[in-house]
């Protein structure tokens, strides 16, 4: 059964026990808002960095499984990284998800249980939403 | 009705015999005369109508206009009562735009619904922001339903327009039309109708139902893509100015100044999408032989069969268990619609899952989205079985993941 | 370019081998891989795009989508500067509708011209009429053409508004845009060009023009019909209101409020006419393979030979012997173009007798109507040598029985 | 050639030789405006009846052969006929036209001439506007 898959332990975890959940009115962090309503996500991502370091990440919403989970994933996996590095973990995540080359060299930890996504490209947009979100915070 | 030779109609159960698509709500399958009808246009014509005087042209054009008068004959209206559109959601907006914009002012309420389709509530609620006039709702029901008494409730001396679905495309059910609209004319007011959902089940008789305006679209009905229908009293037409200007809606252009030609064609400016036109005949031609009560009575056989299955799984809340039509909308407790739908994508069913363009329906129901089923004419006891098999098989495979 | 082979690519001709037709410039003849493509839609897809997340509608929406990028490719914009709708008309309807009746106020001039088709005068002439603007014709050449220097002459501090043709579809001139839109520009004011009957002859480069906004149809190019595409500049259209609400175009919805989608989709309310945007990306490829200089180099021989033979017959007046472009206008001295018409249909010469939607064209030729021959890609020498020979058949008949 | 049979002799007498053409400013007189301008076709009827009796018709504009030269048959042969007979008239006409059954033991005269617009349905419209601009002034 490919859902298997899909739905890894690791994914389920991140559903079940989210990392990093919950948003603060920090005026530091920079929050970026996901639209993607026909789906029903609704995902913010906040990120707060100094001096080129991401201190700190949150994120709260609603959304299914693969979407609010990599969110966690993304908070536990970026937390701590510098912005070049936060930068080409997405990147090496994105191309993953997409069935792209990308740099093994990479570590992706947690963001590797997304591996199985590729075979579902229907469901590329849920895993990569929350990246995205951060990666155009990042390059703002 | 013979089930497996209307499936033969239906070429995309070539390529995917396998294929279980409920998913017609939001566009159904396409009957091979219309696919027909739309080769027979750029095999043997494409040329354009209206214009030209030699006879290929001239041919095409009586061709044309005859799939106006199908239409008419459908919907028991006149000729000239028929616009051809891109789709329902411009037809709706035709009204909205039209008649809506001109004829509303402060102070006039405006009555919809939370069951409308996003393409029948928001042309409403901006006309209601540009005219200032109020939007006002309809309770809905416990159930989710418009009645003839909750209507009753908000229809005041100063409602002017009502616009209203016919059926559901999320909850299935239908409205009460006929004394809704009478008591809309004992106001004084006007009524549009979308019935997108409604006319590919069952006909409407337009001068029995008495309504004001009526859209509809191609594409849920066996038809083409790219065409859709508004049917407006002549009076109320006549009256009506166009959304846009262009040639074939003119009689006469002066620099400064034009004359409008008649309805339909004032409303109808460039060349029309002429195969889609062809192919919505056919498509409303291939219904009638069927015939819409056998359609209406086969969809129900199955949807109430699969009600029926789906009440024996644990885990599952339907939310429209008394739908009147094919369509069922459910979820898996703790499941996001999203998740479920990829696990019967697997098994190929297609199903869909979202929010249906029917944003107001989900906050009725308080969730975020809803998986919904469709059961149409070409669907068979067997695509039931195959929708309660992989819902069985889908509700173990979550519970078991840990959702 | 070989022209045997590309007949055999546009089935009318199988049906009607001797088939004369040269009123391409109403509507082109449709290419096979055009058919294609919506039979592939139809026999392996026939769902709905956007919606569903199953496997079949994903493809699909990539697809759809897919064949947006290669439109825009094809004009050098951004993908999500392609706004799809029901034909140039309607396109041109956007610009005017959405930007025209919102920014243009009393005082403002709208600069048109008499070698508009209707579909770019008549909304003009509409926002004019709604917003007290001034609707001003650039004087055309004896010849009937615009040029920069009498466009010059009605430019002025007040103009906010251009809308021209970039090919006129009777007299077949090309309009100098280049230095028009950079004048244009100077002024602050923005251009709307109607390439309906460009495009299909010649590659535009959006960025190189620098036009505002552009509007073209695919079934003037070998593409289907009830399809359409209006580019804008993104920052325009960002700021742009949409002219249409419904699905598909909005992100939350309130019973009393609406957040919409980016562009393109905030324009693009309702199920598309998926089928015919498959076919126009179809359409594009056949041009793009076949290369549209050698197209209109094509053309230009044809329409030269063409001229040649009508000047060497007695009694036809050409319109514009100077046309940059496949068409040819003309009347036979004293016959009514649509008595004319007749007698070249039993010939199979598919030809045009009328206004060609361009009404103040006759104005300015002082004539009710006129004769209209296009040559286009799948034209042949010989269908000029039977083209000549019909006229000149005509031409004798006409004088013999006393015309 | 079937063209020789729609350029009938009589046909392009009245289009050459038009009778009863140019309008009236007298109010007594009904106007029809025929509105077909795809074609150039700009004609407009006007007649007066009394007492049952069309007593006179008028017609003017541009149009082509067919168009103009049926306005100008239309005149000759309806003019001091009863309005009944003129409308079976001009049923039979537009039957004869559109290739339908008509009465054979109506009357057409120089109307007959536009038998052969039959195979020429394009062209019906040309042949047939002038008389249910009539009919429909007749009818009021
Ligand atoms: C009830 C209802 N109204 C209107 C529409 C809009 O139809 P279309 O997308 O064809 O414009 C739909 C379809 O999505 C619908 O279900
Ligand atoms: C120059 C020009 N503009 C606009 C149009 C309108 O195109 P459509 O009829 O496809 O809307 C046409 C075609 O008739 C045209 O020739």
């Amino acid at each position: 059964m490919r859902l298997e898959n899909l739905y890894r332990q690791i994914i389920m975890d991140h559903y079940k026990n989210p990392r990093n959940k919950g948003l603060t009115s920090d005026p530091t962090y920079q929050s970026e808002h996901i639209k993607n309503p026909s789906c029903g996500d609704d995902i913010t991502i906040q990120s707060k960095v100094k001096d080129g370091v991401i201190e700190d990440i949150r994120h709260d919403g609603t959304g299914c499984s693969i979407c609010c989970s990599s969110a966690s994933v993304l908070s536990q996996r970026l937390k701590q990284t510098t912005v070049d590095e936060a930068l080409s973990v997405i990147t090496a995540y994105v191309n993953m998800i997409t069935n792209q080359p990308y740099d093994p060299s990479i570590e992706l930890e947690d963001a590797e249980a997304y591996e199985g996504i590729k075979d579902f490209p229907a469901r590329t947009k849920c895993a990569t939403i929350a990246w995205k979100a951060l990666e155009h915070t990042l390059k703002k | 009705m013979d089930i497996d030779k209307i499936r033969q109609d239906f070429p995309v159960y070539k390529k995917y015999p396998k294929l279980c698509y409920l998913d017609t709500a939001a566009s159904s399958l396409t009957a091979q005369p219309v696919i027909d009808a739309i080769n027979d246009y750029y095999n043997s014509y494409s040329v354009n109508v209206h214009r030209g005087v030699y006879q290929l042209s001239f041919e095409l054009t009586q061709k044309y206009e005859q799939a106006r008068q199908t239409v008419a004959d459908y919907l028991n209206a006149s000729f000239e009562e028929i616009i051809f559109t891109r789709g329902a959601s411009s037809a709706l907006n035709l009204v909205a735009m039209s008649y809506g914009l001109n004829a509303l002012k402060p102070g006039d309420e405006i009555i919809v619904s939370e069951l409308e389709h996003h393409s029948h509530v928001l042309p409403w609620q901006h006309v209601a922001k540009k005219t200032g006039a109020t939007l006002i709702y309809v309770p809905l029901t416990k159930e989710g339903r418009i009645t003839v008494d909750n209507f009753k409730a908000v229809l005041t001396n100063n409602t002017k327009m009502v616009a209203l679905t016919h059926v559901s495309n999320v909850m299935g059910y239908e409205t009460p039309l006929k004394p809704i609209i009478a008591l809309t004319h004992e106001k004084g007011a006007l009524i549009s109708v979308d019935a997108a959902q409604s006319l590919p089940h069952k006909t409407v008789d337009v001068k029995d139902l008495d309504c004001d305006f009526l859209a509809f679209s191609g594409h849920k009905m066996c038809g083409p893509t790219g065409i859709g229908v508004l049917y407006g009293k002549k009076h109320l037409l006549d009256e009506m100015t166009p959304v846009e200007y262009g040639g074939d809606m003119n009689d006469y252009v002066e620099k400064h100044d034009v004359t409008l030609k008649d309805i339909p064609y004032k409303f109808e400016t460039g060349t029309p999408p002429i195969a889609a036109v062809l192919g919505l005949k056919a498509a409303i031609d291939y219904l009638k032989n069927i015939g819409e009560t056998a359609i209406l009575k086969h969809e129900n056989t199955l949807k109430d069969l699969a009600l029926e299955g789906l009440e024996s799984i644990d885990g599952i809340t339907v939310y429209n268990k008394n739908t009147d039509t094919g369509i069922i909308a459910f979820n898996f407790d703790g499941v996001h619609p999203h998740d479920a739908v990829t696990y019967f994508d697997e098994d190929d069913v297609a199903l869909r899952a979202g929010h249906h363009c029917a944003q107001l329906v989900m906050k009725f129901l308080n969730v975020p989205a809803t998986l919904r089923a469709t059961f149409y004419l070409y669907n068979t006891k067997d695509d039931v079985a195959v929708f309660l098999k992989s819902i069985k098989a889908a509700r173990t495979f979550f519970t078991e993941i840990g959702f």
